[in-house]
């Protein structure tokens, strides 16, 4: 079955609902993406509630993302693109078996991940201290604040839970990595991995459209 | 059993994936320059244009879609289906509320 | 029979006098090995116990409406209490009870056998799932406990989010966590079906129930999502009054509807889908026949799980919807009662030249074809538009609902119950006191729900705890036949449990039946088949003409 | 009212059409019916097990039958779908000339106006033989303006004007009920309908105190709250001119284009920065809170009667 005599034997990686290693990878695979789908719809009532929104509001959201950074917005796209090739590196080498360039690679996804939050949080200070928080201390110069208030409370919901996805892949991502340095993934079942790969691809690619939405809706 | 056709090595050469992330840096470039420009509604839709390719590159590539069997390809694309099913038929009523004159 | 299924029955010495297959799966009796096993037909019968004490609890609350509404001015009850009741009902029946009951229960059991696998693809996902509901349905009772929701099941906005002074937050925190349970099900259903099927087990020769929990499974994974987000910003909007669903502040109370009614309709079609896959099972077995049309049945569970994704918007005719929203969704609304009419048009042809057994299951199948019949076609009243209008949100909208969720699922239910209760505990229920049952609860809701037609289309509407005098009557009848059917309900629960200790040991295939399930012993030892089995043909080979008599009279 | 019967009165133009397709489905529905009880009776009896029927080669399926009842439901369904969508429209298009009457729906009673000022509580007085046009809006919760005898109904939302009407037939007494769940007295949100004859309903109007009519009490709000200070022709504050402004086109800021009817006056009114006309900034207050739904309405009334008239030339 794999390619070199793994001193692991086969039947140890199988559970035993499974009959053999590549049934396993593909029942979690087709689990991973089963789950992506419901990822997309669970952010997508928020991509329904802002396009409504949008639609009646195009004035009051284009002069509400003025006041977003998008600078931050930008290198946090870069970021997160960038862990998402580190991401897709560390698969390789677990394919490869090869556990040292996969436990750094691991290692450097988390971290790039825990950039991405930083300047997440730093943007946030600032977005409070510009009071554009909804209902704790939102102000607003122009006169009727409640149509940018909702462009705000869309912008904290679509990136708090994008946070909170980024969250969790980074926890993921930091006990991969020391599984894989006690050489769990690198005997043949690397499945773990590419599952996991799978998770912070989708969550870069939630991003990849949060970005021009939120940060430029209408023109700068 | 279902014939699994999910290819034991999936792996591209180093390359591939650098080069990958160059076009995406590439694409976010052009979202970010583009959104200084003014072009009215078709913002939204040139935005929307690239964050698709952008997608689809990292799905294809970092995902593995590319080469994947014919059901991964169908459980990756039916939640943004289903996706576009919610978002049409409501806008339906969103954009024909007016057509029909309420107090004339 | 073939001669697998007789190999397999020496093999484990079953004898007839009580003795079972010795390493069963239901040997080991620890507290741990109930609330720690992986198995899924542990994982089934836990379910089953936790929806029995939600069904108890809604049933007891429609009970107490039910003798509220027998005179005009009520007087039992305040308003408050009144309003409180119905959206226990609501919620519990709908969220813990009819979504979970045959997949989580039958289908968490049955789906395995029937495929050949050893289990489901993702076992330990699979008990997680049952804690997760358990969870929710603690907080669902803790927001009971607290005080109850007075919103009805819908929540419609702006009453749910700013004007209700219920405890709606924690009822929606538990249904959200709830919803994460249907969504790992539907997920594992899903992978177990596609990855996991015993060889020569092409996708055309699986069982129908198979095709639709597969079905249902799309919609649960596809729709519950959406409901997660619809109760989160319900919760934001009632805790921040951030102008979310409140048009003071610019928000939309209309988007709610779309949003929930987006999850709400496909969740009705999670309700009826596994029932229509029992009967076409109960049905082709006790007519000792083919099922007629098996491609036709399968594609149509298929093309319901889409379509019911396209028709929410008939449920907002009146709201405030554009019309021509409206005629997108009504249009959409005629088609999707299609497929449903082909089940039933098949259903009814397998019984041509069929050598028919009224068991119990089958009873209640056929009972499941009548209502549902009923209840599918005054489905066409309320997608035709100006019908609507009139008869939305009256009592012609809950006798068409009651009629497919409790005719149609309940029924269905019932029926699996009694057709799989043998594979289950290896035991025979009393023939004598199923048909008795399966009477009762026919005639019970018969009497309880068609004056409900009647008292809908005079124009009352639902959720109204006193009501203009002209209408009593129906009311009257209404509860007389409520009464039939609880007592119908309980009459099952009471010799279901005799007949788990002493009922007439079953062996493994007391119907003759030709599914996987009933290649193994009864009660199926730990993994399920002794050596996986190997499909050669098509499902359902029966031949009415060599009909084999079930001795079933002795039972 | 008040007696039993098993079918409501037909009292309005539009009860006479939806009974007819709701008799059309039944009769379809009964025809569905017993053709598929009496299968299912004929073959339980005919195949029972153990009787004497021949059981030989049974068919399993047949593409035929199956497009048959396939095609043949969706053909009914689409013809079903066409009668009630011609009736829909004609329920949703409110007819021209009509008596104007405002209903505010609010949590747990209905306060009604009519254009000559009468105000009721729970109770609709309207003529025979005339068309009746509601403008409903709500002061909370959604609430849902039901007439059985009409079989009519529509939901009164919060912040949305909706629009309903009838032209009774009959005279007499119907119930009103609301029919969307809207709280505790939910129940006791009912009212009556009476339909008299056109001289009773002339004799009720001019009975009991006299009231302004809807157009000069929006009138006196509109000089009242400040209103005219901005939008009167010779103001020094640059705001857009009102007279001649109802259902005519409006170009906006944002370079969008919408026509000035009920919903945009108030929203107007109450968000004023959601559509601002093309060539004026945002300075315009909301006056949210400070409006009842009634005064906004009468208010609405004034600008439709001075909308009507030319603008005076500048």
């Amino acid at each position: 079955m794999s390619i070199l005599t793994s001193p692991v034997s086969e039947n140890e990686l199988v559970a035993d609902q499974f009959d053999d290693l590549e049934q396993q990878r593909s029942a979690a695979q087709l689990g991973m993406w089963v789950f992506l789908a419901t990822e997309v719809l669970f952010f997508g009532g928020l991509f329904l509630a802002y396009t409504v929104y949008r639609s009646r509001y195009p004035y009051d959201f284009a002069a509400a993302s003025h006041h977003t950074d998008v600078v931050i917005g930008g290198i946090n796209t870069a970021i997160l693109l960038f862990s998402s090739t580190l991401m897709a590196l560390a698969v390789r080498a677990a394919e490869l078996r090869d556990r040292k360039r996969l436990v750094w690679l691991l290692v450097g996804t988390a971290f790039f991940g825990i950039i991405f939050m930083v300047l997440k949080g730093v943007e946030y200070h600032k977005d409070w201290t510009d009071h554009l928080v909804p209902v704790f201390n939102f102000e607003w110069p122009e006169p009727n604040p409640e149509h940018p208030q909702i462009f705000f409370w869309l912008y904290f919901a679509m990136t708090g839970l994008h946070a909170i996805h980024v969250t969790v892949g980074i926890l993921v991502m930091l006990v991969i990595a020391f599984l894989a340095r006690l050489r769990k993934f690198t005997t043949g079942n690397y499945t773990p991995v590419e599952i996991a790969g799978l998770y912070w691809h989708f969550v870069d690619i939630v991003w990849i459209f949060l970005f021009p939405l939120l940060y430029l809706a209408g023109h700068r | 059993m279902e014939t699994t056709n999910a290819s034991p090595t999936q792996t591209h050469p180093v390359k591939v994936y650098w080069k990958t992330c160059a076009a995406l840096m590439l694409l976010l470039a052009l979202t970010w320059s583009v959104g200084y420009v003014d072009l009215g509604l078709f913002n939204l839709i040139v935005a929307m244009a690239i964050s698709i390719t952008k997608a689809l590159v990292v799905a294809l590539f970092f995902m593995h879609i590319k080469g994947s069997s014919r059901l991964l390809h169908l459980a990756a694309t039916v939640g943004i289906i289903w996706l576009l099913i919610m978002l049409t038929l409501t806008l339906s009523d969103y954009f024909t509320r007016g057509w029909v004159p309420l107090n004339h | 029979m073939n001669t697998l299924d007789a190999k397999v029955a020496t093999e484990i010495d079953i004898k007839t006098e009580g003795q079972f297959a010795r390493d069963n799966y239901l040997s080991e009796h620890t507290v741990g090995s109930w609330l720690l096993t992986t198995d899924h037909k542990r994982i089934g019968i836990l379910y089953l116990f936790t929806i029995l004490v939600f069904f108890t609890i809604a049933s007891v609350a429609a009970a107490m409406m039910r003798i509220e509404l027998l005179h005009p001015a009520g007087g039992l009850m305040t308003s408050e209490t009144y309003n409180k009741l119905f959206t226990i009902h609501g919620t519990l029946m709908v969220w813990f009870f009819l979504i979970p009951s045959i997949p989580t229960v039958l289908g968490n059991f049955v789906l395995p056998l029937m495929i050949g696998a050893r289990d489901v693809a993702f076992p330990k996902l699979n008990l997680m799932s049952w804690y997760i509901f358990v969870f929710g349905g603690l907080l669902a009772t803790w927001s009971l406990i607290r005080g109850g929701v007075d919103t009805g099941w819908t929540f419609y906005t702006p009453y749910s989010t700013t004007y209700a002074n219920s405890h709606v937050i924690s009822m929606a925190a538990g249904i959200f966590v709830a919803g994460f349970s249907t969504i790992i099900t539907g997920m594992n259903f899903i992978v177990t079906t596609h990855k996991m099927r015993a060889t020569g087990l092409t996708w055309f020769r699986l069982p129908l129930f198979v095709w639709s929990l597969y079905a249902t499974s799309l919609i649960m994974v596809l729709a519950t999502p959406v409901l997660a987000t619809t109760l989160a910003l319900i919760s934001v909007e009632r805790l921040w009054g951030v102008g979310i669903f409140d048009p003071k502040l610019g928000g939309d109370p209309i988007l709610f509807q779309h949003m929930f009614w987006f999850y709400s309709h496909p969740a009705v079609y999670i309700m009826i889908l596994p029932g229509m896959g029992v009967v076409s099972e109960v049905i082709a077995c006790f007519s000792r026949k083919r099922i007629f049309g098996y491609a036709w049945i399968a594609c149509s569970s298929m093309a319901i799980a889409i379509l019911g994704f396209l028709v929410w918007g008939h449920h907002m005719f009146v709201s405030g919807q554009s019309v021509y929203a409206g005629m997108i969704f009504s249009v959409l609304s005629f088609l999707v009662a299609v497929p449903s009419g082909v089940k039933v048009f098949n259903w009814t042809a397998t019984l041509h030249k069929g050598s028919i057994h009224f068991t119990t299951p089958m009873l209640y199948a056929l009972g499941f074809i009548g209502l549902f019949v009923i209840g599918g076609l005054t489905g066409l009243f309320l997608a035709a538009l100006s019908v609507d209008v009139h008869v939305h949100d009256t009592y012609f909208v809950i006798a068409h609902f009651h009629y497919i969720m409790v005719g149609g699922m309940v029924t269905a239910f019932m029926g699996g119950l009694h057709y799989w209760w043998p594979k289950i505990t290896g035991r025979l229920y009393p023939e004598l006191w199923g048909k008795l049952a399966a009477l009762a609860t026919f005639l019970g809701f018969n009497l309880t729900f068609f004056p409900l037609f009647i008292l809908g289309y005079l124009g009352q509407p639902r959720r109204y705890h006193v009501y203009p005098p002209e209408f009593q009557i129906f009311h009257v009848l209404s509860t007389a036949g409520a009464s039939i059917l609880g007592v119908g309900y309980v009459m099952p629960l009471i010799y279901f449990i005799w007949s788990a200790k002493r009922g007439r040991v079953a062996g493994p295939n007391p119907w003759h039946a030709t599914g996987l399930e009933w290649q193994t012993a009864s009660p199926p030892p730990k993994h399920n088949f002794i050596e996986t089995p190997i499909v050669t043909d098509k499902p359902y080979g029966y031949s009415a003409e060599k009909d084999v008599d079930l001795d079933l009279a002795s039972i | 009212m008040g007696k039993f019967h098993l079918f409501p009165p037909e009292a309005s133009t539009t009860a006479r059409n939806v009974d007819a397709l709701y008799f059309a489905l039944t009769l379809i529905s009964l025809f569905f019916i017993t053709v598929i009880f009496l299968a299912i009776l004929f073959f339980c009896i005919k195949y029972r097990r153990g009787s004497p029927a021949d059981r030989s080669n049974p068919s399993s399926g047949s593409n035929l039958i199956e497009l048959g009842w396939t095609t043949v439901p969706t053909l009914m369904g689409l013809a079903l779908f066409t009668c009630g969508a011609i009736d829909y429209f004609r329920i949703e298009r409110k007819p021209g000339n009509a008596i104007d009457v405002q209903v505010v729906g609010k949590q747990w009673m209905w306060k009604l106006q009519h254009a000559e000022g009468k105000r009721e509580i729970n109770e609709l007085h309207i003529p025979v033989d005339q068309t009746v046009a509601l403008t409903l809006i709500s002061q909370d919760v959604i609430h849902s303006f039901f007439v059985p005898a009409f079989r009519v109904k529509q939901d009164v939302v919060p912040g949305k004007y909706t629009s309903e009407w009838f032209k009774p037939t009959r005279t007499g007494e119907y119930h009103i009920f609301c029919s969307q769940y809207c709280g505790t007295q939910h129940a006791q949100m009912i009212g009556r309908v009476v339909v008299m004859q056109p001289q009773a309903y002339e004799r009720w109007l001019k009975s009991g105190e006299q009231t302004e009519s809807i157009v000069r009490a929006g009138e006196r709000l509109f000089h009242g709250r400040g209103c005219s200070g901005c939008h009167a022709p010779n103001s020094k504050f640059h705001a857009p001119l009102l007279e001649g402004l109802y259902r005519k086109p409006v170009p906006l800021a944002d370079g969008t284009m919408v026509t000035a009817d009920d919903q945009y006056l108030r929203d107007s009114i109450l968000q004023p920065a959601k559509q601002i006309s093309a060539g004026y900034d945002n300075i315009m207050p909301s006056f949210s809170g400070h409006l009842s739904e009634e005064e906004i309405m009468q208010l609405i009334a004034y600008l439709k009667a001075i909308g009507q008239q030319e603008p005076p030339q500048q």
